[in-house]
């Protein structure tokens, strides 16, 4: 059995190629404003790098936002079941899965086998998804990339009062001005939007073994700082992280719609 | 895929009549030497109507959520309450309240109606000064008369029904009545008024042995018509011919259940609901319909205007049997009244979210209900303080719990896109098909 | 000895616990509202604590209480589900505004410490029948906490608590007084420390501090200018935070400003109005006090009582503006704000308006509080 | 498929300039005002209450820095030195980091009194939408602020977020305001102007294959409502004029002036400077008074 996974996102289209239970191929583009375009490409590519043809696949799962422009799929995934699939397949044990993306921050609370039985959606706002982070960055002229470890170097803890993103972004101003050091603005930053984050989480319940996917999972400093405020030993991440709901989506297609 | 035969209601009609009748005698009123009053939708309305037949009231509550139906001239009154000064997060049905005067326009029409006096009564935060400030906006000279009910809950969440609580309620409706001659220089008719508070009790009684209905599967009757028949408890309780239509409909839902005539004929999972819906979004229900899911109620529709005891040792919810006999004096009058309201269901939950956990729990077992839908309303405090509770207490009983934000009467606060998502994974989770 | 009640007010929790360790066989109730009636807890020998937030944003209150409720009963709550009150023997809520409730039902569900009372508080209080209602309430109350602790009191247990919370009222009013003067001896944030303390101290061990710091007070000179006098109005509002930049503008900036009056239920709604003593019966003397006490605005109808009140403060302590404070999605003081400075202003005292969250954005609040005292400066040096 | 854009299309130019037909030399008083604001800053320097030179330039990450590049950028083609100055003011966001400054004055007070030197003393209401800011002011004859409200936690409908949107969409700045009515019909406003979901919004436009011009009209729209929403609070005295970089943005301002149903007053200045002019004001009317510096010569 191979299934595929289209993940349609607000930044990236990412594809995975699931064979038998295996990822044998996956792919990430940006999603740009022809959104049809980015997700076929995004297909092409994976196929491309499995070496298979569309034909040899048994079936395609689509999901993120913008799922109804996924031509190809087979079987319509929602956001919430594909990260809940998804972090299930890399952790059976997951109870709870956080997933933060670049625009939109969800979580699901999930049956042992990774059917959903909560969720929560953040919604409004915008503060509280990667995006937040990346234009931090560009108030701080730091790369996205590099904001995380500067926040892990620092173990001040200033509060963030701003919740809007534009008025965070003077806040860090401020506190530029104030010679407050780089690294611990970076924290501050982290820990806010952290806590955005946990209040959610917090709306469906908290268990020991809580996943965290999407992209953001790649930020050490905002993962340190969610594993801080929800007060877990650890939390689990996959070492693909922006795949976790395009995976969740390839095996609820592999299971024909059912998670 | 239809189930189960339905038919449209017959008296839905002569419902429809009677809400325009309604509204159109209060902005009358005073060309037939009537007068009129405004107030909550929870006041004892029985208390005014001892005045004359000719008093004709509007209760602010339903007038919120009319004009919430109309969104662009909600939207009007709403900027026209917040350019007076007041927070954008006040309870909606006020400010829509509050603009109407503001921008002197009646929702169904003409210049909005100035009221003689204010009979209202104040549990929430707001019921009092909703009024209070009505009065000074259309004028400052318009005077206004409160009941507090906050004198706690009502066995079974009481031990007792401590005599000084019912006396404190009892004796502000008397003095009331003694007010009311004073205002209006009208002598005050005990006959008259006994027999509206005879009328009160009926029709609330009525209106919960209809809900009682509702327990039959397939539901003869769904939330979104609910909303249209519930309504006039909250017109005028105490009215004889909504008492008498009560009566009518609840031989008609009789037949309906008995011939097995459905709401929804697709009728495959039941869900209730809480809070006001976002009135001008009530299509969400025929989503919900749409995956054959329909929503048989909610203790708000059931429990606002209709009267019920909750049994704690059988976890029953049953309708509160009418007195033995009417009241014969303006004392027993407002005794009757005063105890009849406080064992409103709307009421308990004010004195702890438990209650309302508790009789939900009831409600979701005997009405046959696979998923609860909270409104996380954020234009009633009132009625929504809690509910985050209430959702963790239903969780550990073990019900299936689904929450959407939004606004009974302010539109810039739901979003129906979201919404929809949210309806989709939980009836997904509840095991219904999306439709094709 | 002034430093006292800032020390208090930063080690309330040690306070708190060490109050225990020094009383091992009484017990502490923590309050949610300033209906509740501490005189008759006193009178048990019980120490009523309020408890208050701790103004850090925090993420446990969500399941509890959903967004539009007011920043500080969920504050309040934070600190209960944080764990940070433990050592209470029980919580009380005298029925205030339905946000405050919140607090107090999530913490009777989740992390009720044994005993636990609400206390229905007539909403009508202009009503005759409000003081005999409330009374039958206290009865209650006493019946439930004779049970509780194995006590019986008397007439002059209760009367020990009246003139207990009588005496640290008086000297907290002497104090205010001071702040008339042209030039305050005391600065509104050291006011608030005072005020703040006194929620959760002893008043037995408060009221003594309270009178010596009155006599300190006589001859204290604050090297700092007083600009312009301020007067603060509205909702709960202990944000020192707030009123330390709004006092210290002046050494940054070239305006400054004062707080010397504040009509809130952290301080005046809180503490001005004492037990008529004069009253036969303690309790009914005790009910009638906390009908008649300048009430929250959900209970101030039909007539609108407060605002005589708050000019009468105005002018009285000779302010030049007021800021009205309102804590985000506080329901019932945005129901009476429009009508609080519409007659302020028609009297001649002008005023600003600042919405007030867990947090203040101090930087905004800053350049908004500046710009309003600026349309206050009477030297017309910069036209 | 988009590549993210290189080019910085929300860079407004920044701008200077000095008053041809005017000797500093003859003039009793110097003053400067300094206005660093969230996103620009303005110097603006004054021979006796008339504009002699201003320097207009983007705000840096530090205040000091930023007020000095504006300061030095005005006096760039001026053999005026910063020593000659009697009285400096600073204003706006950093003004309390502002080096040279004497003293500091809120921007309310001077976008106000600048208003009212830029059109004249009829100017009642003024509206001030900066970088993420928006500030309705009502002012007296003088100037003088009587009474103003600002936008506050949420920054939607700022200079910020159309900065944001036309990055986003590709298009310069300065063009936003006429290309927004190359469009046939009136498009709905969007329904967000959230600078973040904004950008996902008008990413759904174009999705959707709306025309560029058309989503700048939609965002446009949207902002006008937000604006006029916080107008409508202080309500709108005639004698209404616009001040800071939204001004210059047609796109918002007309369809803002439509809502509102009266006449916009017109200035000759550009409208980003009132706020430091204003000060400089400030720093004759103290300078009149013997507050002044002593300078040499
Ligand atoms: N290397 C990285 N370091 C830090 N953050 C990253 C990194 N890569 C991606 N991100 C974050 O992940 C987000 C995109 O995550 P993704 O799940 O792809 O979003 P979406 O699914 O909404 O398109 C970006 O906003 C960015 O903040
Ligand atoms: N030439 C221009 N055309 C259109 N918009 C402009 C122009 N110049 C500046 N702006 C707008 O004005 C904003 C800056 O306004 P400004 O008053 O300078 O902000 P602040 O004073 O807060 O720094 C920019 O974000 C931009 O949106
Ligand atoms: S502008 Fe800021 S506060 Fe407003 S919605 Fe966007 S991110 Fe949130
Ligand atoms: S908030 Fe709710 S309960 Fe209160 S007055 Fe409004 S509708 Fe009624
Ligand atoms: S601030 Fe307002 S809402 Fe909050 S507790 Fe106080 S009165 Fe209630």
């Amino acid at each position: 059995m191979i299934t595929a996974g289209v993940d349609c996102g607000a930044k990236n289209s990412k594809t995975v190629i699931l064979q038998d239970g295996e990822i044998i191929a996956k792919a990430s583009v940006l999603t740009g404003f022809d959104q049809k375009a980015s997700v076929k490409a995004s297909l092409a590519k994976a196929l491309e790098a499995a070496g298979l043809t569309r034909d040899q696949l048994d079936r395609i799962g689509g999901t993120g936002s913008g799922q109804k422009d996924i031509e190809d799929a087979d079987v319509k995934v929602n956001d919430i079941k594909a990260i809940a699939a998804g972090a299930h397949y890399f952790f059976p044990n997951c109870r709870t899965v956080a997933d933060v993306g670049a625009e939109e921050g969800r979580a699901a609370k999930i049956d042992e086998k990774g059917g959903v039985v909560d969720f929560a959606i953040n919604e409004k706002c915008a503060a509280g998804a990667g995006a937040f982070i990346e234009a931090m960055g560009r108030a701080l002229e730091t790369p996205l990339e590099e904001m995380g470890s500067l926040a892990l170097s620092s173990d001040n803890s200033i509060p963030m009062n701003a919740q809007c993103t534009i008025f965070a972004e003077s806040e860090v101003v401020g506190l530029i001005h104030a010679k407050t050091q780089k690294k611990d603005i970076s924290k501050a930053i982290h820990d806010a939007m952290a806590s955005r984050i946990v209040s959610m989480v917090r709306r469906i319940g908290v268990n020991p073994d809580i996943v965290m996917i999407g992209g953001v999972g790649y930020n050490p400093g905002f993962v340190e700082a969610l594993r801080r405020e929800l007060g877990v030993e650890r939390i689990y991440i996959p070492d693909i992280p922006e795949f976790g709901s395009a995976v969740g989506a390839a095996v609820v297609a592999a299971n024909n719609g059912k998670s | 895929m239809a189930k189960y035969p339905t038919e449209p209601l017959k008296c839905w009609s002569k419902a429809k009549e009677l809400r325009e009748k309604f509204y159109r005698e209060f902005s009358e009123a005073h060309e037939k030497g009537g007068l009129r009053w405004m107030g909550s939708a929870w006041a004892h309305d029985a208390i005014p109507q001892g005045l004359g037949r000719d008093v004709k009231c509007i209760t602010g509550e339903p007038y919120g959520a009319s004009c919430a139906f109309d969104r662009p001239l909600s939207a009007e009154f709403l900027a026209a309450t917040e350019n007076y000064g007041f927070a954008r997060d006040l309870c909606s049905y006020m400010r829509n309240y509050w603009g109407s005067i503001l921008v002197n326009k009646y929702a169904l029409g003409g210049e909005f109606p100035k009221a003689d006096f204010a009979f209202s009564q104040h549990i929430c935060c707001s019921h009092a000064k909703w009024y209070q400030n009505a009065c000074e906006l259309e004028g400052g000279d318009v005077p206004l008369f409160a009941i507090d009910v906050g004198a706690g809950p009502y066995p079974p969440f009481a031990p007792k029904l401590y005599e000084h609580r019912v006396k404190y309620v009892q004796e502000q409706l008397l003095d009331a009545i003694d007010w009311l001659e004073k205002v209006t220089n009208r002598t005050y008719d005990d006959e008259l008024f006994l027999e509206c508070v005879w009328n009160d009790v009926r029709s609330t009684h009525t209106w919960a042995k209809i809900c009682m209905l509702n327990r039959a599967v397939p539901a003869p009757l769904d939330e979104k018509s609910i909303y249209s028949l519930y309504v006039f408890g909250t017109l005028q309780k105490s009215h004889p011919e909504f008492a008498d239509f009560y009566e009518e409909l609840y031989d008609e839902v009789t037949d309906r259940v008995q011939r097995g005539i459905a709401a929804c004929p697709t009728e495959q999972a039941r869900v209730m609901s809480d809070t006001q819906p976002p009135w001008g979004f009530l299509r969400i229900y025929r989503y919900l319909e749409s995956w054959g899911a329909v929503s048989i109620g909610s203790l708000y529709t059931f429990g606002l205007e209709g009267m019920w005891l909750y049994d704690d040792e059988r976890d029953e919810f049953e309708p509160r049997p009418m007195p033995a006999e009417k009241p014969k004096t303006r004392e027993e009058g407002c005794m009757l009244l005063a105890d009849w309201h406080l064992s409103k269901p709307e009421y308990q939950h004010f004195y702890h979210p438990e209650y309302k956990t508790r009789m939900m729990a009831a409600m979701a077992k005997h009405w046959g209900v696979n998923g609860i839908i909270l409104h996380y309303n954020r234009g009633c405090e009132g009625l929504s303080v809690g509910i985050a509770e209430n959702r963790l207490g239903l969780l550990k009983r073990g019900f299936k719990v689904m929450t959407y934000e939004g606004n009974m009467g302010d539109e810039r606060e739901f979003d129906e896109k979201a919404t929809e998502t949210r309806i989709d994974i939980f009836l997904e989770a509840l095991g219904l098909q999306k439709p094709e | 000895m002034i430093e006292k009640f800032e020390e208090w007010y930063r080690n309330r929790h040690e306070y708190q616990t060490d109050w225990k360790q020094r009383n091992p066989d009484k017990k502490m109730v923590g309050f949610f509202c300033t209906y509740t009636p501490e005189e008759i807890f006193y009178a048990f020998d019980i120490l009523p604590v309020r408890v208050l937030g701790s103004h850090e944003i925090q993420d446990v209150t969500e399941p509890h209480i959903f967004a539009m409720f007011c920043p500080y009963c969920r504050d309040v709550l934070a600190q209960g589900l944080k764990g940070k009150y433990e050592y209470l023997d029980g919580i009380t809520i005298g029925a205030s505004c339905i946000h405050l409730r919140q607090a107090y039902f999530s913490w009777d569900i989740h992390r009720n410490p044994g005993w636990s009372h609400y206390l229905p508080m007539p909403g009508h209080v202009q009503s005759p029948r409000a003081i005999p209602f409330l009374k039958g309430e206290y009865e209650l109350l006493i019946k439930k906490l004779e049970e509780w602790t194995g006590k019986t009191i008397t007439d002059a247990d209760l009367k020990r608590g009246i003139s207990i919370m009588n005496d640290a009222r008086r000297a907290m009013k002497k104090i205010y007084e001071l702040r008339k003067q042209d030039a305050p001896p005391i600065t509104g944030v050291e006011s608030m420390y005072m005020t703040c303390a006194q929620f959760f101290t002893d008043a037995r061990e408060f009221t003594p501090v309270a009178e010596r710091v009155y006599d300190e007070l006589q001859t204290r000179k604050l090297d700092r200018p007083v600009g312009k006098r301020l007067m603060l109005v509205g909702s709960e509002n202990d944000d020192l935070e707030f009123i330390h930049m709004v006092e210290t503008l002046a050494e940054r900036e070239p305006v400054g400003a004062t707080i010397v009056m504040e009509e809130h239920c952290t301080t005046t709604r809180y503490f001005w109005d004492e037990v008529d003593t004069s009253i036969e019966d303690p309790l009914e003397a005790i009910a009638e006090r906390y009908v008649l006490r300048t009430p929250c605005p959900s209970k101030d109808w039909p007539r609108r009582s407060r605002l005589d009140r708050i000019l009468q403060f105005g002018k009285d302590w000779n302010v030049d503006g007021a800021i009205v404070v309102q804590q985000k999605f506080c329901d019932p003081h945005e129901a009476d704000i429009p009508f609080v400075r519409k007659h302020l202003e028609s009297n001649g005292i002008p005023t600003y308006f600042l919405e007030f969250d867990v947090t203040t954005a101090v930087g905004p609040f800053a350049i908004r509080v500046e710009a309003f005292l600026e349309t206050l400066e009477a030297e017309e040096d910069l036209f | 498929m988009a590549e993210e854009t290189k080019q910085e299309f929300w860079r407004w130019a920044e701008t200077n300039w000095v008053n041809p037909d005017m000797n500093w030399k003859d003039a009793e008083f110097i003053t400067v005002g300094i206005d660093v604001g969230s996103v620009s800053s303005q110097a603006v320097v004054m021979c006796d209450g008339e504009i002699y030179c201003y320097g207009n330039r983007r705000t840096g990450s530090d205040s000091p820095t930023s007020a000095l590049n504006a300061l030095s950028f005005a006096l760039e083609n001026s053999d005026l030195t910063q020593e000659m100055v009697n009285y400096c003011i600073g204003t706006g966001y950093g003004r309390v980091n502002v080096p040279m400054a004497d003293r500091s004055v809120t921007e309310i007070a001077c976008h106000a009194r600048g208003a009212n030197f830029f059109y004249g003393p009829e100017v009642r209401t003024v509206l001030d939408v900066g970088g993420q800011d928006i500030k309705a002011i009502r002012c007296d004859g003088k100037g003088k602020v009587t009474n103003f409200l600002m936008n506050d936690k949420c920054a939607a409908g700022t200079g910020r977020g159309m900065e944001v949107f036309a990055d986003l969409l590709g298009v310069p700045i300065g063009e936003v305001g006429d290309r927004s009515f190359e469009i046939d019909g009136e498009p709905r406003p969007v329904s967000s102007t959230c600078v973040v979901y904004a950008k996902s919004e008008a990413t759904g436009m174009l999705r959707k294959g709306w025309k560029t011009n058309e989503v700048l009209a939609a965002y446009c729209a949207a902002m006008a409502d937000r604006i006029y929403s916080l107008l409508d609070r202080v309500g709108v005295e005639p004698g209404f004029a616009i001040t800071g970089g939204m001004a210059k943005n047609r796109g918002v301002v007309d369809r803002l002036m439509i809502k509102i149903g009266i006449e916009k007053m017109t200035t000759k200045w550009d409208t980003q400077l009132a706020g430091a002019a204003g000060a400089a004001l400030f720093g004759v009317a103290l300078c009149k008074k013997g507050k002044g510096r002593k300078v040499a010569g």
